[in-house]
């Protein structure tokens, strides 16, 4: 299963998804410049975090006009598996691939900590090994992560359980205490209708490591080779 | 300016001299020299550039007589200091670059931007030795948190250092801070930068090679900071910093994220002669120092560079001081394939000049010569001074204390409760939580701990870092505050389990030209250089900073010491929290009856005075090996070391470690002295350690072997702490246990970890 | 020459944190006779076009692709005439006046 | 009841780092007439004080003391009247009329 990492001026978290990928899942994987606009030999793609175009004027909005991530849209028409962490999932929101935009923490400060994940969808690509109602523990690093969609768009978020992931305490429950950025309805990962493009704010790939203080992040990445191999590469099936 | 250098404004019958060297910041006698070295008076571009080049900041005039005191070799030394950054050998063929620098005074007048481009300095520093920078910590000084514009100061801080630290994509992975009246009107904002790299690419900032291009890279150039930090970090605060405020500067940290890929990039080749940073004195120094270290010349031709803003003048092309800009010399006719490579990340670059021979650094614009004076004049032969020291009088009054005289407080919880909730010794976690401290996923044992460890991927090593300095214990004894400063440094590396390896270090001190800031200095110095010794860990670079006084008052002495230690099996790596209730607590050490320069005296009694902690290196030494034998055997389950609130601070930080609050101890003292002083004075040496029952006559035995104090304490236990004296008697009689303090650490760590939320609410 | 002033808020009924923020600052300063605080973005371009209703839909595009986004953001500017003179730069020193103003919710 | 609107620029000649970035963007975008790109903040704030030099006094103030940084930035602003009706909110409802301007540099 090929990776691609795409890589934005100012991705920085491109290094730690090439390093999972190729160290943790050992499964082949390249670094793809943001001029490239064929994806046709990945089986995945992953946007990193980091700061595209220093996040100036908005989060991931100049990023959305580069050839690779315009490439996306088709790749992911094809059913193909998108994972946009952090700034990518930024740029997906902004590309309308998924719905929604960022705003401001409520607390106005950068957060970089653990918080605690409840697994709401464990159908998708990314999801497959966990269980649904999972609590898993994964950082978070961000200043404007708190999601927000008018009522409508909940509504076809909840109704199509396309929120896959959100903010809890560790036994699971929501509190506006386990919310770290003041997230609509908590959500701190959602997917598209068909279910192969994943954006979230926690970065999985931070924690698929023992030596990294947790692995919970690893079932991202492992549900991933699993699906492709059972589907041959491609969703819907 | 008036090139005649006589004249000025007539008033009267009196004419009012404003001599040229004065302009901008020399004296008489250091003019004199200029005219000697030319053998003629200097033009304007000229006499600017001498007065940038030997200003305090660029040319440490007044203190490279004295940094000579500091051990600069040692085994892993590669790079000591001279270069932009030092470097230390970690085996493995991989070598790290590291370097720490202040950014006070543009921090004071605009906090955020201050420290944001304090980072992008020091990020570049590392970057010029080809290294890739890895992470980064921040030492920081400020007032009192109860005055508004100290919040603003410290909160503007905080932010800068996370948006560009962040944006970069560089973790910081710790650092420090103190709050003191001190730093009031002078806060200090010191940042550490480690980098790493293959031991054989280091780059050196050398223009080598006649004919050889001189290029520069990154941002255009404006009208940045004309005179702003050399001129800013060379004089005092007044009323007049008001008026040099567009001496501050905005960063571009995504800019600098491009030059730092496309940098390495470009170091991969080899094309490169060699890089320097544009910081301090923008192009001037950057060629100078490039053309001085290699001994060679240089021509530049203002009109190639690559400008933001029209109209400027060589005048303000040679002396700006624009951020995300490097210079580097490059193999001749490899220039096409550098443009390319800076395009690609679609930055500028530009061929400005050559190498030469004749050593001259002459500045041209359009070919026509504005300045030429000799490169190693401006860099490497700025005068140096040896100025008067006095001890200050001070001293004499401040370091008596009777502890006789202090009240022994009643409620030992309670003191503690006021100490944990005291911003100097409270949680740091509002800080380091608005850092990005786990990207790059190497961070492995996070901010909180006594050093930050960082893996070194694809080697089983892991990196150590910590920065540390207690300025208190300086003001009362220089010289004795130099040595714990590092001391405590190595510490801090060897409670991880790392061996310390080298030291980098910012000074931060008064104004030089009073002989009571200078003996100061030197004292520091001659501490700092002690213990360095002892302990092994040569000093690889460093940055000093003067004139941080406020309408005529200094501040502490503050040096701030960065350490670097090497574990060389990172599983074996150890943090501060208890890990299992049964463990046996021990304390490594000696606990004296010392409480001059105490957080406690402080917060408690409302005294800075007494003399500070001892400092016995041989003893130092020999704890350190200890712990670092132990826990190479596997013993050690957790360690900490006891520092600033003493043991009682320290055992309650143990026990916030791991689930916050979750973890207690039961602890019996044994001791003939005060009470106080046993909970929260601050003898040095002393390190907290935890091991399995099984493992505890062991590790007895070798201390003991060591000649180090090793005393069991109590047990590991669930959710409080608990404190018992026994006052053993001269007679060597022991009274019957008495509890000190019994608090559910739950209430503790609630207090604690909202010290400074609290205060920053 | 045009210079554009454009204005980004954020949507009426979405929470502006940074407004909220500095409402509060405001009336720790003392300040009590102040509400409605928010805060948003405001950006000068220059544009070279000699046909004033082609600048004007020129700069809608580009706040509907880039400057704003419309799930979160309003957008309004205005054009002003400024003197196709190089080296007058920004609105400090622009002496147009101003142009009729558009506005997208 | 005056509705005050404020611009904080940064200063001529101090780099403006989201300016530049956001030229270059809508360059590649394919606008290529536009030069001149600044970045700022702009911000709503009313203000209840029957007298208009009062406000205007204040809303100066209140610039100079949190809303910009003078280090590095300029600010001007507009006061618009605004209808003492309570719920109706920011400029979009505004009726008023632009009053005098202030700038500071
Ligand atoms: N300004 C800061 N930035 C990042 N981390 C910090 C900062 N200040 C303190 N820390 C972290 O908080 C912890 C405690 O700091 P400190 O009390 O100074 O430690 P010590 O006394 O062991 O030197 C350390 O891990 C340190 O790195
Ligand atoms: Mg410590």
């Amino acid at each position: 299963m090929r990776f691609g990492v795409i890589v934005l001026p100012g991705s920085n978290c491109d290094v730690d998804c090439y390093h999972v990928v190729k160290e943790v899942l050992k499964e082949p994987v390249d670094y793809v410049w943001h001029q490239e606009d064929n994806l046709d030999r990945y089986d995945c793609i992953m946007i990193p975090g980091g700061f595209s175009y220093g996040d100036y004027l908005r989060v991931g909005a100049i990023a959305k006009f580069s050839p690779a991530v315009r490439a996306v849209e088709e790749f992911a028409a094809r059913g193909k598996p998108v994972l946009g962490i952090c700034n990518g999932f930024q740029i997906l929101l902004e590309m309308g691939l998924l719905p929604g935009a960022m705003l401001h923490n409520e607390s106005l400060e950068f957060r970089c900590e653990f918080v605690h994940l409840r697994v709401e969808n464990n159908q998708t690509p990314f999801t497959k090994k966990y269980r649904k109602g999972q609590v898993i523990r994964v950082p978070i690093a961000h200043g404007e992560g708190n999601y927000y969609a008018d009522e409508d768009t909940l509504a076809r978020l909840e109704e199509g359980r396309q929120v896959v992931f959100r903010y809890s305490d560790p036994e699971g429950r929501l509190s506006p205490d386990s919310n770290p950025n003041g997230s609509v309805h908590h959500i701190a990962g959602i997917c598209n209708e068909a279910g192969n493009i994943l954006g979230m704010m926690p970065h999985p790939e931070r924690c698929a490591e023992e030596i990294l203080g947790s692995t919970d992040g690893r079932l991202v990445f492992e549900s991933l080779r699993s699906w492709w191999e059972e589907n041959g590469g491609v969703a819907g099936g | 300016m008036n090139p005649s250098g006589r004249g000025g404004k007539k008033m009267g019958v009196w004419q009012v001299v404003n001599p040229r060297w004065e302009e901008v910041g020399l004296t008489e006698e250091e003019y004199k020299r200029i005219m000697e070295i030319l053998g003629r008076e200097p033009n304007d571009l000229e006499l600017g550039m001498y007065g940038l080049m030997w200003s305090e900041h660029c040319s440490y005039k007044h203190s490279k007589l004295h940094l000579r005191l500091f051990p600069t070799e040692g085994e892993c030394v590669l790079q000591g200091p001279g270069e932009n950054a030092g470097v230390v050998d970690i085996g493995d063929g991989m070598a790290v670059a590291f370097r720490l620098e202040s950014h006070n005074h543009p921090s004071a007048i605009e906090p955020y931007q201050g420290a944001a481009t304090g980072i992008g300095g020091i990020v570049r520093d590392i970057l010029t030795m080809g290294a890739r920078p890895i992470a980064l910590l921040d030492s920081l000084r400020f007032g009192k948190l109860d005055d508004e514009r100290t919040r603003y100061l410290f909160g503007g801080v905080v932010s800068g250092i996370s948006g560009y630290g962040n944006c970069l994509g560089l973790p910081t992975v710790g650092g420090e801070v103190y709050f003191d009246d001190c730093y009031r009107g002078n806060p200090l904002v010191n940042v550490m930068c480690i980098g790493l790299m293959e031991k054989g690419r280091i780059v050196k900032g050398r223009a080598s090679g006649v004919g050889n291009a001189v290029m520069v890279v990154g941002a255009k150039t404006g009208r940045d900071g004309i005179h702003g930090a050399s001129l800013l970090a060379s004089r005092e605060f007044d009323e007049k910093s008001e008026e040099m405020r567009p001496a501050v500067q905005v960063g571009d940290p995504f800019m600098e994220k491009l030059l730092v890929e496309s940098c390495l990039e470009l170091v991969e080749t080899d094309w490169v002669v060699g890089v320097n940073d544009l910081g301090a004195a923008g192009l001037t120094s950057a060629c100078s120092e490039t053309a001085g270290r290699a001994g060679s010349g240089m021509e530049v031709d203002v009109a190639l560079v690559p400008r933001r803003e029209e109209g400027m003048t060589p005048y303000e092309v040679m002396l700006s001081e624009s951020q995300e800009r490097m210079l580097v010399i490059i193999k001749k006719g490899k220039e096409k394939e550098v443009e390319k490579t800076f395009s690609k990340w679609g930055l500028d670059s530009a061929v400005i000049g050559r190498v030469t021979g004749d050593g001259m650094l002459t500045i041209l614009e359009n070919g026509r010569q504005v300045a030429s004076v000799p490169a190693a004049s401006l860099s490497h032969q700025a005068p140096v001074y040896n100025r008067e020291r006095r001890r200050p009088a001070y001293l004499d009054q401040i370091t008596r204390l009777s502890v006789e005289d202090l009240p022994v407080p009643r409620e030992a919880g309670e003191v503690l409760r006021r100490l944990l909730a005291s911003p100097n010794l409270g949680s740091r976690e509002w800080i380091w939580r608005q850092y990005d401290y786990m990207v790059r996923t190497n961070t492995v044992v996070y901010p909180g701990a006594d050093a930050a460890v960082l893996r070194v991927k694809g080697t089983g090593k892991g990196l150590a870092v910590t920065t540390d300095g207690n300025s208190r214990y300086c003001y009362l004894d220089p010289r004795t505050g130099g040595a714990i400063a590092v001391a405590e440094a190595a510490r801090n590396v060897v409670c991880t389990g790392a061996k310390p390896l080298a030291i980098t270090n910012c000074l931060n001190f008064g104004n030089p030209e009073r002989p009571e800031v200078l003996w100061q200095f030197r004292e520091v110095i001659e501490g700092m250089s002690t213990a360095a010794r002892a302990l092994g860990t040569p000093v690889t670079g460093g940055n000093v900073s003067f004139y941080n006084e406020t309408f005529g008052t200094a501040i502490y002495p503050t040096p701030v010491v960065g350490m670097l230690g090497l574990l060389k099996d990172i599983s074996r790596r150890v943090t501060p929290g208890f890990k299992e209730v049964g463990d046996v607590i021990i304390l490594l050490g000696e606990t004296r009856e010392e409480l001059g320069g105490t957080e406690y005296l402080k917060v408690v009694h409302g005294i800075v005075g007494g003399r500070p902690p001892e400092m016995d290196l041989n003893l130092e030494v020999r704890v350190q090996k200890v712990c670092l034998e132990a826990m190479e055997r596997g013993w050690v389950k957790s360690a900490h070391d006891v520092s600033d609130g003493g043991l009682a601070v320290a055992l309650a930080e143990c026990c916030f470690w791991a689930e916050p609050g979750a973890a207690g101890c039961e602890v019996t003292l044994e001791t003939g002295i005060r009470p106080d002083a046993v909970l929260f004075g601050e003898s040095q040496s002393r390190v907290i350690l935890t091991v399995k029952e099984d493992d505890l006559s062991s590790l007895l035995a070798m201390a003991r072997s060591m000649e180090v104090a090793a005393g069991v304490l109590g047990r590991v236990v669930d959710g409080r702490l608990s404190v018992g004296l026994v006052t053993t008697g001269g007679t060597g009689k022991k009274s019957t246990r008495r509890v000190l303090m019994d608090e559910p650490t739950q209430e503790l760590y609630k207090i604690w970890r909202n010290a400074l939320p609290e205060k920053m609410k | 020459m045009w210079l554009a002033r454009v204005y980004v808020t954020l949507k009426k009924g979405i929470l502006d944190p940074q407004g909220a923020t500095l409402e509060r600052a405001l009336g720790s300063l003392g300040y009590k006779n102040i509400s409605q605080v928010r805060v948003g973005k405001y950006m000068e371009i220059t544009l070279e076009e000699p046909d004033r209703d082609k600048a004007q839909d020129q700069v809608d595009e580009m706040c509907r692709r880039l400057l704003a986004n419309p799930v979160i953001e309003d957008y309004s500017f205005f054009l002003e005439e400024k003197a196709g003179v190089q080296g007058k730069k920004g609105w400090q020193d622009a002496e147009g006046t101003a142009d009729q103003e558009r506005r997208r919710q």
